[in-house]
């Protein structure tokens, strides 16, 4: 059998990624796992990007992820100051901790 | 036969990565099978020649964005075991299954309806000006394209940059007089109760 | 657009503007009020006073300036105002509007002078002629969009007024009054919205002049009832209809008097002006299929407002109850859709202002007096204050709609004019005259006749000021039960003129008139009396079928 | 010679044909943005930090700088010869920079949205830095970068751009929102906001991507040529991208179900920032939204347009329902902000029909009000931020009476009373919904708008009709007074005579054109 | 002459707005005199405009006078107009007549009352009123009377409004008749929409063109508004009620004027009348009948002097109208006119004797009055004769031209007319026999323990306290005596008017004969019918005064089996009506009420509770835990796509 890696196998592995990192927002509690999911969809969204533009022939889909690193860094710096912050107030705390703000 | 080798052993990696990321009850090990993603992630850009981008991966996330979660873990201390399985909020994890699912069958209905050939839909005219060349290197590829078609993105990543760096500094300050915490708010609903009733 | 423009050519080219004058007249009082320092209490009620008299003054003027003969718009002023959507600043008078404006004009100093609010002067007075310029406005707007302007504007002082100088309740009673009204009104902008914008092709580009979309009528005919509900449903809150008058008690009883009678005399009639400027000019279609639930409507709403109110404890709740009534009687002539029912019904907006407004001043004045208006705890009130059980029975008289006071002439060319359309409905209307006498009598009985015990003893009578006040109704009673003629003439060629605009636009009607049997001559031999009778049964069976 | 050609393996770097960089085109962002920099690199070069009076002073001149710069855009938009100053020559909307920004009128009016929203929100801010100890010139900074980031998404011809400026405009807000370190509700609100937020960009993204393999491009004009060009048979991975781009900005812009982070959001951020929020980052996140949905895919209207729809309804009814509830002022407006959300999107839904005019006059009149607003939240919440209870509010009509008129003008505007702005741009918003013959949606609107009116009133009862009163007197820093008087202005104004905003608006049109080659 | 009518009722009016204006500064008894003397004016006016018709030729005997347009609406228009015609002249002589004595009498009756000016102004203004009712020349105007002296006839019975009894009279006396009312009212919209007019001058020239049905409901309607003014079954019930006011009124209003409105109004309308379907006379006659009946027999157990007269007063009104049902409308109005004089005169007599007493009203607490109060108990004595059908005293002649009408009509009708004649003649004997004959049962007799009360025995309810010892009834002072002694001697010759034994005696009729239309019935009856029938009712007037005799006089027999109670409760017709107002009435007003509160207004209160639920019921989705929110949007986004990509798929 002449089993080929298609463009769709990179796709389904990027959705499969995407899926477990939402997933893993969803359940996690320790704020810092919740960031590192987020960036484990940013990085399914990656792989698909590059895949496409693979597919497409097309550079641009890379240089994309190139932006998406960018943002990705940016964000985690000021995911971190925030939890960072958040953590001295309340040490230890888990996200659900977090829930002064209800309603 | 060797695309097929590297995207099983890498595409598993990924995948056993991301699952200890969200398994995983020690948040550090946490980070570790982040790092085997991430890996995993370079290698599946490296088969699919996308060189730059997986030198720029090891090197932005694994040498910055892990290792920066790994200091502020070991700095404020939060390696604290996390009760993986139990979950206070009813119905979360039954309902982040069904997420799971439900994003799934969607991408699953989209294979399906591609009839397992991604190229059906992905329409997408095949691009003209900034093709990828395979005579050309990667790196020069993206470098040009950077600077021409994405110049203006390029440029506003200086804005993001700038933000990321106030927004730690501002964060990081240690405020004075700090404000009491507050007390946990009751339940929702049975705050609303007694509020007076009107209309 | 002919229309338009001969009207304007008949206003006084050259002349004030005599209405924008009228309605920002108040307004300027008003920001002139804010000027006054809080604690000058008496010069703010002498500027509140003296606006009220000079828009009072102006709407008198109206009154002399207004040609009797003419039915179309008068002394209009039009202005641009939002290009883009053709709004425009559109102000006109004609018969339908003329004495609402009069009466609106003549009340508020009245109740500027009449009542103090007792705290709080300076907002008091200030909400109030806010609320004139309102009133004034949404009777003299001939733009649909100007007339929404000012008819959710007036929502605001009222709610003010109810909730900042009212009773107990106040609170809860000025919020039903402003989300009820504005739950009605919500509907309504889409519904003149869909018509302006439905209309745009026809009229030329969107424009929210009432007489051009009147002459357009560019909505297909279900579309057009649909609109027309939407018009319905928001004036019917706030007439208000059966069953759409449950906030009506509440706001009448826990406002303060001046709201209570502005409320009543002014506020309603927007609703029932409505009715005519817009439900039935605008949709004479939908007006004519609308007519039998409407009138039912109106029915239901006189026997059912007379009924609620014999029950009630409250006699501020009671009056408000009987308005429930009255405007029932002014729904079922205006939906009688003939000229005299539609006069009697205007008639009847400008009655209904003068009784029920005295009638909340005499209540009001009872409260300032004993601090309550449970009926229990009054009683023999007429040997301590038998001017202003005068007064009020003659109020009363005037409310039950006793002939040779103003509320008869209305009451009876309503269901006269319900009669000619529909024949039962005027009959069961008319046995609302049986319980107007049922619940007021009785309520008089208990609060003036019997022996004054304590407090009641010593009421103090009318003082010299109130009567003052109290003169301009009790002329104004007597006075249009006695001559009507000039208000009935004045009204009558707009009427007709709204007619023969609904004759005109729809098909498969004709408006009920009446056809007077052939009278044969005395001496007629037998055999042609006969052919009489033939005839005048014929005429039944036609009317019948209507 | 940067790092990246370092690691280049060729030994001869080809020429590149870069593009031309029209900065009359990037004027606004460049001054708003350079301005911070400017801003931070002035007051970290000082040893003494200057009086925080000169940091809001240098803002505003900065953000009136943008708007000044945006003057010669609006003006070549329109055909104008008089105002160009810079003149390169374009007449008409036009698209610059290898066509990753779009100048149209419409970018421009939500160039001045943000810019007065700035102005205001930074007046506002600046004594309540002082009393709360939010340190140094960052917020001000902050507010100057996020606008920039949105105003790159209200000209973004490109779906990475508008990415970009969307972080941009975000990242800062994360930070504006967690700044009040003394309060550890703005904390808890910098994070959920964060989180949440960086899981529907990750969304948005994903969304971004699948268009980018559908179509090839990610830039606008592509996408719209190639729509135009080809008869996309499969287009389910088209779709399944629009999806998410819908749910992507749904979030910014708080549509139901997307909204559950705002309330707690505005309720825990400062207050100044919460009115920043609540104006520029919904203005430029609608601005996202109209530019990618009408524009880009406005082909596509079938698809999206039942969308916004249920989001628009959705959001009318849960944020008003919602809001009822409540007895904290600050979430209240929150959740009213949640159904004013509807409301433009009703307008979104309308606007391949009526055009986006009614979104702006919305947007620009709502920018107004929700800075009146919680400007009066911040003044009333003195010391601590922290008074923010409806009890906290009677007495205040006879302790500061002018600041309660002035709340009451802005809850009333909210409510859509006649002779606001509040009316008119629901007017706008409900006659084109009726354009677009989407009669259930304007029902369905203005009754959320009566059940929304419940709260404002009250807010309005609190104030003015609580019975015996201690009376609240409450200081008015200059700033911030200036900042409430131009805001009520700006609304009485606009309601009396709405030509000046709905001319302007109608001629706001966005427009996607191609690059001149 | 015919431009001075306004002038008849605008005296009174004029003379109520002088009192309105300064009837508090004109205090006793300026206030009366005024009020007379404007009655007196218009009494004047009346004799010289009556002079004026009499003058004209028979055809032209019909005078009009329009002032100004009254109500122009659309097709209606109606005038502030007067008709006067010998059926107008009529009532308005004796109008202003009867009017004018007891404004005379009131002054001395109303002695000392506080209140002395407003009830002359109320007189004036009932005068006024009920002048228009007669002399307006529309139905419009006529209602405009109609309603006019109900209203006077409101605050005239409530007049003493510390009593509870007497403001509660009023009302029912008004409300009941505003059942009357909506007949008067609703006949009108079909007149209208008939003619298209209310002129009485074109509707009753047109009438005869009617067609039967149209016909028929409008003389029923107008028939309602008749028997609620003049108090027919079922709705008399406010009458006896209304005698809670002061004498003079229950003379003028509730006996002599007001309550014949209605007899007026189906006169005046009998040109409809006659085109409506036989089955209408003949129903108002059976209803007529029946009230005459029926309230003669409850006016037998009345212990309350002016309740004997009320109760009376509704038995000759149900003569009336058994007269206007067989079409003997000139008997009817001879009635009314002989009735006004002999039932004035009673009632204030009566009124008279009340006073005399110290406002005893209870019969049995009287008793040979006729020695204390000679002029009054001649004067009543005569008004008995009169009522009783003595002849030839006036009561005689006008019934029995009724029961002639009745008896070419129906044996039935005559025979229920005669049975209330004699019922008649035998309850007005006893009231004679008990207010003046007899011994005086005022006081007690004897002292201490031993004292006796003559009434005791006496059949009926409690009795009132006995009067203290040394009380002594006196007779009433000149003005009010006056005109009992006017009224008297028309009670005596007022029978001239019309004297059944030749043509040329037939003042009235020819009188009448142009308002009627040549309506009138004329008696086919031979001259010895008539005779035997004359003769039968004299004899059953006798009989009912010698039975009154026997039991009250000479004290045979038990008078408690004539006076049953259930004649003295009125066969229970009021208390019931009482009751079911009270009861079922009452709760079903009730359950209205509490419908709108609950029902209604609960649904309006419901949706803002239904808001207020679900806001509640939804808020704990906000739970303040962020992965509740990332979820809830991560669910969002998957309903977004699976909403988009279903229209794919399917």
């Amino acid at each position: 059998m002449d089993l080929h890696v298609t463009h769709a196998w990179y796709l389904v592995l990027g959705a499969l990624l995407f899926t477990l990192g939402a997933v893993g927002v969803v359940v996690r509690r320790n704020p810092l796992v919740m960031l590192m999911c987020v960036e484990l969809m940013l990085n399914a969204v990656n792989l698909t990007f590059v895949t496409f533009s693979r597919m497409l022939g097309d550079v641009g889909g890379q240089t994309i992820v190139f932006f998406v690193l960018v943002v990705a860094a940016a964000e985690v710096v000021v995911g971190l100051g925030i939890t960072v912050a958040l953590l001295r107030r309340l040490p230890g705390a888990t996200a659900d901790d977090v829930s002064y703000l209800r309603g | 036969m060797v695309e097929l080798v590297t995207f099983a052993i890498a595409g598993l990696v990924v995948l056993g990565g991301a699952v200890g990321v969200i398994t995983s009850r020690n948040p550090v090990h946490a980070a570790l099978s982040l790092v085997a993603t991430l890996f995993g992630i370079a290698v599946l850009f490296i088969a699919q020649e996308a060189h730059l981008l997986a030198a720029v991966q090891v090197i932005v996330y694994t040498g910055a964005i892990v290792v920066l979660i790994l200091f502020v873990i070991m700095l404020l201390g939060i390696d604290r075991m996390e009760d993986v399985m139990s979950e206070p909020l009813r119905g979360q994890r039954a309902l982040a299954a069904l997420l799971g699912v439900g994003l799934l069958g969607c991408s699953g209905l989209l294979v399906w309806l591609a009839d397992g050939d991604a190229d059906r839909f992905v329409t997408g005219a095949r691009a003209a000006t900034a093709a990828l060349d395979q005579d050309e290197a990667n790196i020069a590829q993206v470098g040009r394209s950077l600077f021409t078609d994405y110049v203006f993105a390029f440029e506003l990543t200086a804005a993001l940059l700038t933000i990321a760096v106030i927004g730690a500094v501002v964060l990081a300050k240690r405020p004075t007089d700090l404000a009491p915490l507050p007390e946990r708010p009751v339940d929702p609903a049975a705050a609303a109760d007694d509020e007076e009733v009107a209309g | 657009m002919g229309l338009l423009a001969t009207t304007e050519a008949a206003a006084h080219a050259g002349d004030v503007p005599l209405l924008p004058l009228l309605v920002l007249t108040p307004v300027v009082g008003a920001l002139l009020l804010l000027l006054v320092p809080g604690r000058r209490t008496e010069l703010i009620r002498l500027v509140a006073f003296l606006t009220s008299v000079l828009a009072a003054v102006a709407s008198v003027y109206v009154l002399a300036e207004f040609d009797a003969a003419d039915s179309g718009m008068q002394l209009v002023s039009h202005r641009t105002w939002v290009a883009d959507f053709g709004i425009s600043w559109f102000l006109g008078i004609d018969g339908i509007s003329l004495f609402l404006v009069v009466l609106t004009g003549l009340l508020f100093p009245l109740t500027i002078i009449g009542i103090s609010p007792g705290h709080d002067d300076k907002a008091y007075y200030f909400w109030l002629l806010v609320l004139e310029a309102g009133c004034l406005g949404v009777f003299l707007a001939m733009d649909l969009f100007l007339f929404f302007v000012f008819f959710e504007i007036a929502l605001v002082p009222m709610y003010m007024l109810i909730g900042g100088w009212g009773h107990g309740n106040r609170s809860y009673a000025a919020t039903k009054f402003f989300l009820y009204t504005m739950a009605g009104s919500a509907l309504m902008l889409v519904g003149i919205l869909t018509l302006v914008l439905l209309s745009a092709d026809a009229t030329g580009g969107p424009t929210f002049d009432v007489l051009r979309l009147g002459e357009a009528q560019a909505l297909a005919p279900m579309t057009a009832r649909w609109v027309f509900c939407s018009f319905m449903l928001a004036l019917a809150i706030k007439v208000p209809v059966f069953p759409l008058h449950t906030w009506l008690p509440d706001a009448h009883t826990e406002a303060p008097t001046a709201g209570s009678i502005i409320l009543a005399g002014v506020m309603l009639k927007m609703g029932t002006y409505g009715f005519l400027r817009f439900g039935l000019y605008l949709f004479p279609e939908a007006a004519v299929w609308a007519a039998p639930a409407m009138l039912t409507l109106g029915v239901v709403g006189i026997i059912w407002g007379a009924v609620v109110a014999t029950m009630q404890r409250d006699l501020k709740r009671l009056v408000a109850y009987s308005s429930v009534a009255h405007l029932g009687f002014i729904v079922l002539g205006t939906f009688a859709l003939n000229t005299e029912g539609l006069q009697g019904g205007i008639l009847q907006m400008v009655n209904h202002g003068i009784s029920t407004g005295a009638l909340f001043l005499l209540v009001g004045l009872i409260y300032e007096r004993r601090h309550t208006r449970e009926i229990s705890e009054l009683g023999g009130l007429q040997s301590a204050a038998p001017m202003l059980a005068a007064v009020f029975v003659l109020v009363v008289f005037s409310s039950i709609g006793l002939p040779g006071l103003n509320g008869f002439v209305g009451e009876f060319l309503t269901l006269l004019g319900a009669f000619i359309s529909h024949r039962w409905w005027g009959v069961v209307a008319a046995s609302g005259v049986i319980l107007a006498a049922l619940y007021l009598l009785w309520a008089f009985q208990r609060v003036f006749h019997g022996r004054a015990e304590g407090d009641n003893a010593t009421m103090p009578d009318l003082t010299w000021k109130e009567g003052v006040v109290l003169a301009p109704f009790v002329l104004a009673i007597i006075g249009l039960g006695l001559y009507p003629r000039p208000v009935l003439e004045r009204i009558e060629p707009s009427v007709e003129r709204l007619l023969v605009h609904m004759d005109a636009q729809v098909d498969d009607w004709e408006r009920p008139v009446i056809e007077p049997i052939q009278i044969v001559v005395d001496d007629a031999e037998d055999d042609l009396g006969d052919g009489g009778d033939h005839d005048a049964g014929a005429d039944e069976h036609a009317e019948a079928g209507r | 010679m940067s790092p990246l050609a370092l690691l280049a393996q060729t030994e001869a770097v080809p020429n590149i044909d870069t593009p031309i960089i029209e900065w009359s085109a990037v004027a606004p962002m460049l001054v708003l943005g350079v301005g911070a920099v400017l801003l931070l690199t002035f007051t970290s070069l000082g040893r003494i930090r200057p009086e925080r009076g000169t940091t809001t002073l240098f803002t505003v001149v900065v953000a009136l700088g943008a708007m000044l710069a945006a003057v010669p855009q609006w003006a070549q938009v329109q055909g104008w010869t008089d105002y160009r100053w810079i003149d390169d020559g374009h007449t008409g909307a036009w698209t610059a920079i290898g066509g990753a920004v779009g100048v149209d009128g419409f970018s421009v009016f939500i160039t001045y949205i943000l810019c007065i929203s700035v102005i205001l929100v930074s007046l506002l801010a600046d004594e309540h830095c002082r009393r709360e100890g939010i340190a140094g010139p960052e917020l001000h900074a902050l507010l100057l970068l996020s606008a920039t980031g949105g105003v790159v998404m209200a000209s973004a011809n490109d779906l990475i751009v508008l990415f970009l400026g969307l972080e941009t405009l975000s990242i800062a807000v994360y930070v504006l929102v967690a700044m009040d370190l003394r309060r550890i509700q703005s904390q808890e609100a910098g994070f959920k906001y964060f989180v949440l937020g960086a899981f529907a960009s990750a969304f948005l993204l994903y969304g971004i991507a699948m268009i980018y393999g559908a179509t090839g491009t990610t830039n606008l004009v592509g996408i719209v040529d190639f729509l135009a060009g080809n008869l996309v048979a499969e287009d389910a991975l088209l779709l399944a991208g629009l999806s998410l781009l819908v749910v992507g900005l749904g979030f910014k812009v708080a549509a139901v179900p997307f909204h559950l982070w705002t309330p707690d959001v505005y309720e825990g951020a400062p207050s100044p920032v919460t009115a920043y929020m609540g104006a520029a980052v919904k203005a430029a996140a609608f601005a996202g939204m109209l530019r990618v949905l009408l524009l880009g895919f406005g082909s596509y209207d079938g698809t999206w347009v039942p969308v916004i729809e249920i989001l628009a309804a959705l959001s009318l009814v849960v944020g008003a329902v919602m809001a009822v509830v409540q007895t904290n002022v600050k979430r209240m407006l929150a959740y009213s902000s949640i159904s004013h959300a509807g409301f433009l999107l009703v307008g979104v839904a309308a606007s391949p029909e009526a055009g986006t005019a009614d979104v702006l006059f919305y947007l620009a009149a709502y920018s107004l009000l929700v800075i009146g607003s919680f400007g009066v939240v911040t003044l009333v919440g003195r010391s601590g931020d922290a008074q923010h209870d409806l009890a906290d509010y009677r007495g205040l009509a006879q302790g500061s009476p002018v600041l309660a008129a002035m709340l009451t003008v802005f809850l009333l505007a909210q409510a859509g009373v006649p002779l606001t702005s509040g009316f008119f741009a629901k007017f706008y918003v409900i006659a084109g919904a009726v354009e677009a013959r989407s009669w259930w949606l304007a029902i369905v609107a203005m009754l959320a708008s009566v059940i929304a009116a419940f709260l404002y009133l009250r807010i309005i009862a609190a104030m003015w009709l609580s019975d015996d009163p201690e009376p609240l007197r409450v200081e008015v820093p200059f700033a911030a007074g200036l900042a409430l008087w131009a805001a009520l202005l700006g609304t009485v104004v606009v309601g009396i005579f709405p030509s000046i905003l709905i001319d302007a608006a109608r001629d706001a049109v966005p427009m996607l054109v191609s690059l001149a080659p | 002459m015919e431009e001075l009518i306004w002038l008849i009722p605008a005296l009174p009016l004029a003379g109520a707005l002088l009192l309105v204006v300064a009837g508090r500064r004109l205090g006793e008894p300026v206030a009366g005199l005024v009020a007379t003397g404007a009655t007196l004016g218009s009494f004047a006016l009346a004799l010289g405009m009556f002079a004026n018709l009499v003058s004209l030729d028979e055809h032209e005997r019909i005078l009009t006078q329009r002032l100004f347009t009254w109500v122009p609406a659309g097709s209606f228009s109606v005038d502030m107009g007067f008709l006067l015609d010998p059926l107008a002249m009529t009532m308005v002589l004796f109008v202003t007549g009867v009017g004018a004595l007891i404004h005379i009498y009131s002054i001395g009756y109303m002695h000392g009352d506080p209140r002395f000016h407003q009830f002359f102004l109320y007189l004036n203004l009932f005068v006024a009123s009920m002048l228009l009712l007669v002399l307006g020349d529309n139905m419009l105007l006529t209602f405009l009377g109609w309603e006019g002296v109900g209203a006077c006839s409101y605050l005239l019975i409530s007049f003493w409004f510390e009593e509870e009894a007497n403001a509660s009279a009023g009302k029912k006396a008004f409300v009941t008749n505003r059942i009357g009312d909506w007949g008067f009212m609703v006949a009108m919209f079909f007149t209208f929409t008939t003619f298209g007019t209310l002129q009485y001058a074109e509707v009753l020239t047109g009438a005869s063109s009617l067609a039967e049905t149209t016909a028929t409901a409008i003389a029923l309607l107008l028939f309602v508004g008749a028997v609620g003014k003049s108090a027919q079954i079922p709705l008399f019930i406010w009458l006896p009620d209304a005698m809670a006011g002061p004498t003079p009124v229950s003379a003028l209003i509730h006996a002599a004027t007001m309550v014949t409105a209605g007899v007026f109004l189906m006169v005046r309308t009998s040109p409809i009348l006659v085109e409506a379907a036989d089955w209408v006379p003949t129903t108002i006659a059976t209803v007529g009948a029946l009230t005459a009946l029926v309230a003669a027999t409850i006016a037998v157990a009345q212990n309350d002097i002016k309740k004997v007269l009320a109760y009376s007063t509704v038995s000759q009104l149900g003569y009336m109208f058994l007269a206007v049902g067989t079409g003997a409308y000139v008997a009817a109005i001879f009635h009314m006119v002989t009735h006004a004089f002999f039932k004035a005169l009673l009632f204030l007599g009566s009124g008279s004797v009340i006073h005399g007493m110290g406002d005893e009203q209870d019969m049995r607490r009287m008793g040979g009055l006729r020695r204390f109060m000679p002029v009054t108990a001649v004067t009543f004595i005569i008004g008995w004769l009169a009522i009783a059908g003595v002849p030839p005293l006036a009561g005689f002649w006008s019934k029995d031209e009724i029961l002639l009408g009745a008896w070419e009509e129906s044996p039935v009708l005559w025979a229920m007319g005669l049975l209330t004649a004699l019922l008649t003649a035998f309850y007005m004997s006893r009231q004679v026999f008990l207010t003046f004959f007899g011994e005086p049962r005022w006081s007690l007799e004897g002292d201490g323990d031993a004292a006796v009360d003559p009434a005791a025995g006496m059949p009926g309810d409690e009795l009132p306290e006995p009067k203290p010892a040394g009380f002594h009834p006196h007779e009433s002072p000149w003005s009010m005596t006056m005109p009992l002694v006017v009224l008297a001697f028309l009670a005596v010759v007022a029978g001239g008017l019309n004297l059944p034994f030749s043509k040329d005696l037939h003042f009235l009729e020819s009188w009448l004969e142009p308002s009627l239309f040549g309506n009138g019935h004329h008696s086919t009856a031979e001259g010895s019918e008539k005779v035997a029938l004359a003769v039968v009712a004299i004899a059953a007037g006798l009989a009912g005064i010698a039975g009154a005799a026997v039991l009250y006089l000479k004290r045979r027999g038990r008078p408690a089996t004539v006076e049953a109670a259930v004649l003295r409760r009125g066969w229970y017709i009021d208390s019931s009506v009482t009751w079911f107002m009270g009861g079922p009435g009452r709760a079903a007003f009730d359950a209205v009420a509490w419908f709108d509160r609950t029902v209604i207004d609960g649904a309006v209160n419901g949706v803002g509770a239904a808001v207020r639920l679900v806001g509640t019921g939804v808020r704990p989705m906000q739970s303040g835990y962020v992965r509740t929110y990332a979820l809830t949007l991560g669910l969002g986004a998957l309903a977004v796509l699976v909403l988009v990509l279903s229209r794919v798929a399917i």
